[in-house]
């Protein structure tokens, strides 16, 4: 089906036809993304407010569940104030830079095998690549604002997300030794191979088991990364007000917001595609010495689809629930954390997995 | 649109390295435009390995690359360093007032 | 026995011991131990005269042993009828330099000493070396100790006498340098060996052009040594601010290293070069002798006198060598070392007044020969000598240049003679103005006559100028065959 | 060739290994004195130095790591010269830097790194090697000029090193993407061969090669220090600590060199018309500026550099004579004694700055040349310790700096070319200039009067250390002939 | 090499910046605009801002950014090695690990200085 509309189209716009083409599934991502990004605001007040047993938004259409819309609405509506003394390029600059990579991440995310919008062979570089420019958005927005906050905040903001970079890399470093390739649908598929999955218990086959401690770190500098709780001390409230962000308000500041979502999904996405299998099913019909159904082989990009978003959405249900849960670090703990446990551990990490590769129970072969 | 070829590159390395070197000996003002200036000129010599690696086949040259950006991100870590030294003890980074040593 | 290697290095090495382990608190040690390496030194060098054979050209007392595999230089020493009697004249000189700063040199004695000692040794190894390189590393190498002696121990002026000194020479002997380099690669070009054997080198055929070159370097490095004029005015700088012991030896031996080289390279190497040339540096010469005899005679002080005097004495040698006769060239050579016991012995005359009056104006004197009628004595002999009075050892010589310059040119030789007038001026009306006369101040009242140790010193010097100057055959029998010798040679064109 | 042949690499193996050993056993030393890491990076430098010296007696010649690296003579005597310099470096700066809270772990670390880049320079066969090594030597010297933090010259000095030391490696780096693109290899020894490939037209762009290498020697001039890219040596010189600065004199001019070796002379031979003419101007504008330049320093550490620039010119001139009109058959000759003279200037300029440092005492820094007056009375060993090397400095025979000129100038005779001879004239006329700065320090120390009278006091190792160099300066001035040979046979493992 | 495949990457770039001007432009349409000198100064908790925001700030990010810069180059160098370790075999590895275990001595060159202490 879509086979043919493909070639329709490329009969209708020649040239140009891939160009369109690619922007419809780049739209196709990005749309549902954004809905995304804004129900997840929905649900993290929700689920923090369940846990804190209370009801949360309830007010806007049934159960709340308009709230988003009509925070979308509002902020469209609020005046966009420029600071005096800012700089007012770069003020605005700051957002688009916040924004721009968390969606542009998407672009080599895998929602199946060789079913991302572009499927390059340099995809986990990629990411690293675009995720780094996230820190140029925090620094130029606490720049151009010219407010000690705002400097601060950014200067802070951009030290600790720098610091858990280096754990991040060096923990994909450890999955892309086991994986042997850069490219996502690969480090999937990887994880899908093994004893375990052999005998129909995938989930013991992805990465987060053997590659235990790395997966914990991993995570928990995603939530660095992103700014989020327990690390969340650019914006901490009782210090420096709202960091970068301070002198932003309407649109300008709801990119932020965006980017700071765009990114919890992001970051939850890949940690379901390096750790926890990706699209593939936590078990098999093997396990139950069944073939798998016809009729799931046939609706198999649902089913990718399906388990992609099922184990994202509980991974970045694990976001809020560390914030329901956890007090905001002090800064020297944050740094003391990124720098002093997490890199000595994926160093340690690391050699061990090259050296247990290169033993004969080398389970990656 | 025209092909590029590998003269395009080389012009273009070329161009970025004369670049670098007039905001070397040009900049009268902030030393961090001169660490910028120095690795904007090595990032010319990539450009240069990578368009010659491309054209020749050879990935050596790319893998040059890779260690000219692992010692760039070392030299600026240095001069990073030593600009922060500088900066404590004079409370300027202006290029011109670096006029201490004379003669 | 190589005794050359001995005469070279038993000065060299008991200085450098002195430099090293003497200290200055042991003054009189030092003085005693000096002049005993002195004596040694000099008795060294007495087989060398004495096992001399004058009857061949050839280099004798040979030593040749490999130095720098490089360069193919060797440690090659050996001495003619030209070099033997420098070697014994400098090694004698430096008796004399070491008794005469006995007391006169009170602070860093061991400093003092073990230069001059350094400064022997290595100047006997310019006179014995045969190997170019070998030649050049001792030639600049003097400089170092006579820098230092010019400028720790010198007069007021000390430091600009110095630089002077020093610069002067060694730019000159840089342009040297780059001939020697030449010749050398030449050497590997014409024979297919490349060496820095001088005797070699005279063998090789030049062409008129490099001929040309090679004698304007060598020319360079000589004539400011000897020093010819118009490169001769570091001397009377020097010749003033050094201290007397530096006056005699630059005097005495230092000026006669230039006019040695002027034997060993200019003439024999670059023959064609030389003959084209002669005019041109018996102009000099002339101008040298006349002129700056004329230039003396208006001195006030005395060592400036006779450091221009120094200068007109030299101008001789080089006009006797550049006749191109043998009358001449041993002239010259009879010049150099009489001019060496000579001035040597001028210079400690004025050193004696100085020490005791503090000055070198001839006006601050008169009289002194009522005060000092012995040293009076020997100054008056010595100035007779150094105007060339018959008997005396500076008559030999003169006689020799003049004789040898009239069969070259009347004319030239007519010009020569009149030196002996000016010689016979300066130094006689000096002798008139110092000696004679009524006392002139309090000064010349007090003054005591020479002690002991200086009439020591005068009296071997004075005996050797009579000696010389009556019986000159054993210095003239020594150079003879070597000067012969050296004559064919530079008869020959080398023209290729 | 597809083995890594550790043992070839043994002792850069021991020194990064050690390095990483002092870096981490300093951070639990106590000792204000460091004498934990003092002696085991002293233990290192001298194994280091054993172990290549001995592979060089051994004549070992490997070439290793898939062919990127050569360990040749050449390697074996730079590297073990090296480590042995910079040993000496730390013996002689241990007591200033005690004095000046520099004497931190930092120190040491910095300084094993800097001799590995040193290692890995000269025994690169290959350009990433080549740029690694002088990035790994270069960027611990930046950090070691600024290892004074509290001092506004030193991290001035740095910065100003840093950035135009970051620019040079910048130009070579640009020079060999050229060289690369026009060869297609980045292999040194390939290179060559692709530029001397027997078919024309399999022969890479000559214009591209050209123009790349016009970018290496800029670069490699910017690193030797030679003018016109010498903006950076004065103030570095002056600027850094004295410590940095002799480590900054010493091994990296080794290494410059060595690299300069292996890219013109190992890879670009084809090429030496091209840069024998490069290198000509390069060196008579050094000769020019340094020596001129000097003269008007009354800081010493500032004169030493622009004499280092007037030096590094010198060299230049003996590397640019090795092939004549096509025939390399001079190019042994010109490039070892290119080498020799690198090694000799080396060594007297640890002595030199050695001097400086010994004479710096806490809170003083003795830069001036004022700093040196009346030395000779105060120590009159040192004084003539640092006469020697000054002499040495300025050619002056007796001295080894005199065969290392002497060396320079053979070589350029040896082509016979009357440009040449007139590079010579022009060579010994600037430095007689160079003499005149050198002298200077030699009459401050010798003739002018001190201003404090007390005595030097000095470690023991300091002062066996320095009387050791001065004595080798001497003893290799009277028989370099060995040290020659070295370089001789180091030089003809790598031309082609 | 698959080049075109990078061609909806930049597309994807292209719609992200869009993504961050387009609501921004809308914003800055629809909302109201009504500075005044209070609405429009630095933030400073009701305070007048005593100084420029560009103030001098704590070495320490200096240091991070530093060790950031090299830490990053080290993974830089890791990833073409950890994507080819299955096929350079034990040279490979041994060769990579002599390269952390220089990394791990600056690391813990680091720590020991205090250069990973915030306070």
């Amino acid at each position: 089906m879509i086979d043919s509309l493909y070639q329709m189209g490329a009969g209708l716009l020649g040239g140009f036809w891939p160009v369109v083409w690619n922007l419809l599934k780049i739209v196709a991502v990005v749309a549902p993304l954004m809905v995304c990004v804004a129900y997840l605001t929905l649900w993290e007040r929700k689920a923090i407010g369940w846990s804190q047993i209370r009801p949360g938004p309830n007010r806007v259409g049934p159960m709340g569940l308009l709230t988003p819309i009509a925070d979308a609405v509002k902020l469209i509506f609020k005046e966009i104030i420029l600071p005096a003394a800012s700089n007012k390029g770069l003020f605005f600059l700051g957002p688009i830079l916040t924004i721009a990579p968390a969606l542009a991440a998407w672009a080599v995310v895998p929602f199946g095998p060789d079913a991302a919008v572009a499927n390059i062979n340099a995809g986990l570089l990629f990411l690293m690549a675009i995720m780094s420019l996230e820190v140029y958005g925090v620094i130029i927005a606490g720049w151009a604002s010219n407010s000690k906050y705002a400097f601060l905040g950014a200067m802070r903001a951009s030290a600790q997300m720098v610091s858990y970079e280096i754990a991040m890399g060096f923990a994909l470093v450890v999955v892309l030794m086991v994986s042997g390739s850069l490219y996502m649908t690969d480090i999937v598929l990887k994880q899908t191979t093994g004893w375990f999955a052999s005998h129909g218990v995938n989930f013991l086959s992805w990465n987060w088991l053997p590659l235990f401690p790395i997966f914990i770190v991993y995570f928990i500098s995603g939530l660095a990364e992103t700014n989020r709780h327990p690390f969340d001390v650019v914006e901490g409230e009782s210090e420096i007000v709202a960091g970068h962000m301070i002198e932003y308000s309407g649109m300008s500041f709801a990119m932020f917001f965006l980017a700071e979502y765009a990114n919890m999904i992001l970051v939850s996405a890949l940690t379901v595609l390096l750790f926890l299998g990706g699209w593939s099913a936590p078990i098999s019909f093997s396990l139950f010495g069944m073939e798998t159904p016809a009729f799931i082989q046939q609706t198999m990009a649902f089913w990718n689809w399906f388990w992609l978003f099922g184990k994202t959405f509980v991974v970045v249900t694990m976001f809020l629930w560390v914030r329901a849960s956890f007090p905001r670090f002090r800064y020297d703990q944050l740094m003391r954390l990124g720098w002093k446990v997490f890199i000595p551990v994926t160093l340690v990490w690391l050699v061990v997995v090259g050296l247990w590769m290169q033993t004969p129970y080398n389970i990656w072969k | 649109m025209g092909v590029l070829t590998l003269g395009h590159f080389l012009t273009l390395g070329a161009l970025l390295f004369a670049l670098s070197v007039i905001g070397i000996f040009m900049n009268r003002k902030n030393l961090i435009v001169l660490l910028m200036a120095i690795e904007l000129m090595l990032l010319a010599v990539n450009l240069n390995f990578v368009a010659f690696s491309h054209y020749l086949g050879d990935m050596a040259g790319q893998v040059f690359v890779f260690f000219i950006l692992t010692v760039a991100a070392a030299e600026s870590a240095i001069g990073l360093a030593i600009l922060v030294v500088l900066f404590r003890n004079r409370s300027s980074i202006r290029v011109d007032e670096l006029d201490t040593l004379k003669g | 026995m190589h005794w050359l290697s001995i005469a070279i290095w038993l000065p060299v090495v008991s200085g450098l011991l002195l430099l090293t382990l003497g200290k200055p608190q042991q003054a009189a040690l030092v003085r005693w131990l000096a002049l005993l390496a002195a004596i040694a030194s000099f008795v060294v060098t007495l087989p060398l005269i004495a096992g001399f054979d004058t009857s061949t050209a050839a280099l004798q007392f040979v030593e040749n042993y490999g130095w720098i595999r490089r360069f193919n230089a060797r440690y090659a020493l050996g001495v003619d009828g030209i070099s033997v009697w420098f070697v014994l004249l400098t090694a004698f000189i430096t008796i004399i330099v070491v008794a005469a700063g006995w007391e006169v040199i009170e602070n860093r004695v061991n400093q003092y000493m073990g230069a001059f000692l350094i400064l022997s040794g290595l100047m006997v190894g310019v006179f014995a070396a045969s190997d170019a390189l070998l030649f050049y590393v001792f030639f600049e190498a003097t400089l170092i100790p006579m820098y230092i002696i010019i400028g720790v121990w010198g007069g007021p002026r000390r430091v600009y006498a110095a630089f002077k000194f020093f610069l002067y020479t060694l730019a000159g002997s840089l342009l040297m340098l780059v001939a020697l380099v030449y010749l050398y690669i030449q050497s590997g070009a014409q024979t297919g060996v490349t060496t820095f054997d001088i005797a070699s080198w005279q063998k090789l055929a030049l062409p008129m052009g490099a001929q040309t070159l090679l004698f304007f370097a060598f020319f360079a490095a000589f004539s400011v040594k000897v020093p010819m004029w118009p490169v001769h005015t570091w001397l009377p700088d020097a010749h003033v601010e050094a201290p007397t012991g530096g006056s005699v030896v630059l005097a005495a031996i230092m000026l006669k290293l230039g006019a040695y080289g002027f034997l060993r390279f200019s003439m024999p190497i670059a023959p064609d070069a030389a003959h084209a040339y002669a005019p041109f540096i018996i102009t000099l010469s002339l101008i040298a002798v006349i002129y700056v005899g004329l230039v003396a005679m208006v001195q006030k002080d005395m060592k400036k006198l006779v450091a221009y005097s120094s200068v007109a004495h030299m101008g001789f040698v080089t006009l006797g060598f550049f006749l191109f006769n043998e009358l001449g060239v041993a002239g010259g050579l009879v010049q150099m070392i009489a001019h060496g016991f000579v001035s040597g012995a001028m210079f400690l005359c004025i050193g004696v007044l100085y020490d005791r009056v503090h000055s070198r104006e001839i006006a601050d004197y008169g009289g002194v020969v009522n005060t000092m009628p012995k040293f009076a004595a020997f100054a008056v002999l010595f100035a007779m000598a150094n105007c060339g009075l018959p008997g005396t050892a500076g008559f030999i010589g003169e006689w020799m240049v003049i004789l040898g310059a009239v069969k070259y040119n009347f004319w030239i030789g007519a010009l020569a003679a009149t030196a002996l007038i000016f010689g016979a001026a300066y130094s006689l009306w000096m002798v008139k103005r110092v000696y004679f006369g009524d006392v002139a101040n309090d000064n010349v009242k007090a003054l005591k006559d020479v002690n002991a140790r200086e009439f020591t010193i005068l009296g071997v010097l004075a005996a050797a100028t009579i000696a010389m100057g009556v019986y000159p055959k054993p210095f003239t029998d020594v150079m003879q065959a070597s000067v012969t010798e050296l004559m064919r040679h530079v008869s020959v064109s080398k023209l290729p | 060739m597809s083995t890594f042949f550790f043992a070839a690499f043994k002792p850069e193996l021991l020194l990064l290994g050690m390095a990483l050993v002092v870096s981490l056993v300093d951070l639990w030393v106590k000792d204000s004195q460091r004498r934990p890491t003092y002696w085991l990076t002293q233990l290192t430098l001298l194994a280091v130095a054993a172990l290549h010296l001995r592979a060089f007696a051994l004549g070992y010649s490997n070439v290793a790591m898939q062919g990127m690296v050569s360990a040749d003579p050449l390697t074996h005597l730079l590297s073990g010269l090296s480590a042995l310099v910079v040993a000496g470096v730390l013996v002689l700066a241990r007591p200033y830097a005690a004095a000046r809270d520099l004497l931190k772990g930092e120190l040491f670390t910095l300084s094993l790194f800097m001799v590995l880049g040193v290692c890995i320079m000269v025994s690169a066969r290959h350009l990433l090697v080549v740029y690694l090594g002088l990035e790994l030597m270069s960027l611990s010297l930046y950090a070691l000029v600024a290892l004074r933090r509290d001092h506004t010259e030193s991290t001035e000095a740095a910065m100003k090193y840093f950035v135009l030391g970051a620019m040079a490696s910048g130009f070579l780096l640009y020079g060999m993407s050229m060289l690369y693109g026009a060869t297609g290899t980045l292999s040194i020894p390939e290179i060559y061969n692709v530029l001397g490939h027997p078919d024309a037209a399999q022969r890479p762009n000559e214009a591209v090669l050209v123009f790349g290498l016009v970018f290496v020697v800029a670069g490699l001039a910017f690193k030797l220090g030679a003018a016109p890219f010498h903006m950076w040596v004065p103030d570095v010189y002056q600027g850094a600590p004295t410590a940095a600065t002799l480590l900054i004199a010493t091994a990296p001019k080794l290494a410059a060199l060595a690299i300069t070796f292996r890219l013109l002379v190992e890879g670009l031979f084809s090429l030496a018309a091209d840069w024998q003419q490069m290198l000509i101007v390069l060196a008579m504008f050094s000769l020019v500026v340094g020596n001129f330049v000097a003269i008007a320093q009354t800081n010493l550490k500032r004169m030493l550099a622009y004499s280092t620039i007037a030096q590094m010119g010198f060299l230049l001139l003996g590397l640019a004579s090795g092939v004549v009109a096509g025939s390399a058959k001079g190019a042994l000759v010109a490039h070892s004694a290119t080498l020799f003279y690198a090694v000799v200037y080396v060594f007297t300029t640890l002595g030199s700055f050695g001097m400086i440092l010994l004479l710096s005492r806490q809170g003083h820094e003795a830069e001036q040349l004022s700093d040196f007056a009346g030395l000779w009375q105060r120590s009159s060993w040192y004084a003539l310790v640092m006469a020697i090397f000054m002499l040495s400095l300025a050619g002056i025979p007796m001295t080894v700096g005199f065969y290392a000129k002497l060396a320079v100038l053979q070589a350029m005779g040896a082509t016979e070319l009357p440009f040449y001879y007139g590079l010579m004239v022009a060579a010994v006329v600037l430095s007689l200039i160079g003499a005149f700065y050198y002298l200077r320090v030699i009459k401050t120390m010798f003739f002018d009067p001190p201003a404090e009278r007390q005595a030097l006091a000095a470690p023991m190792d300091v002062k066996a250390l320095l009387t050791l160099l001065a004595l080798g300066t001497v003893v290799l001035g009277v028989v370099p002939g060995k040290v020659m040979g070295w370089c001789t046979l180091a030089v003809s493992a790598i031309l082609p | 090499m698959n080049l075109e495949q990078y061609l909806p990457v930049i597309l994807f770039i292209l719609v992200g910046v869009a993504v961050g001007i387009l609501p921004q432009l809308l914003g800055a349409l629809l909302g109201p605009r009504k500075p005044d000198p209070a609405k429009v100064s630095p933030y400073e908790c009701g305070f007048e801002a005593f100084e420029d925001a560009r103030m001098k700030f704590d070495v320490r990010y200096y240091l991070v950014a530093i060790l950031f810069i090299l830490f990053d180059l080290e993974i830089a160098f890791l990833f073409p090695w950890a994507v080819s370790l299955h096929e350079i075999g034990p040279t490979g590895f041994w060769a990579m690990m002599v390269f952390l275990g220089i990394l791990v001595v600056g690391f813990a060159y680091e720590w020991k200085k205090g250069a990973l202490d915030w306070e």
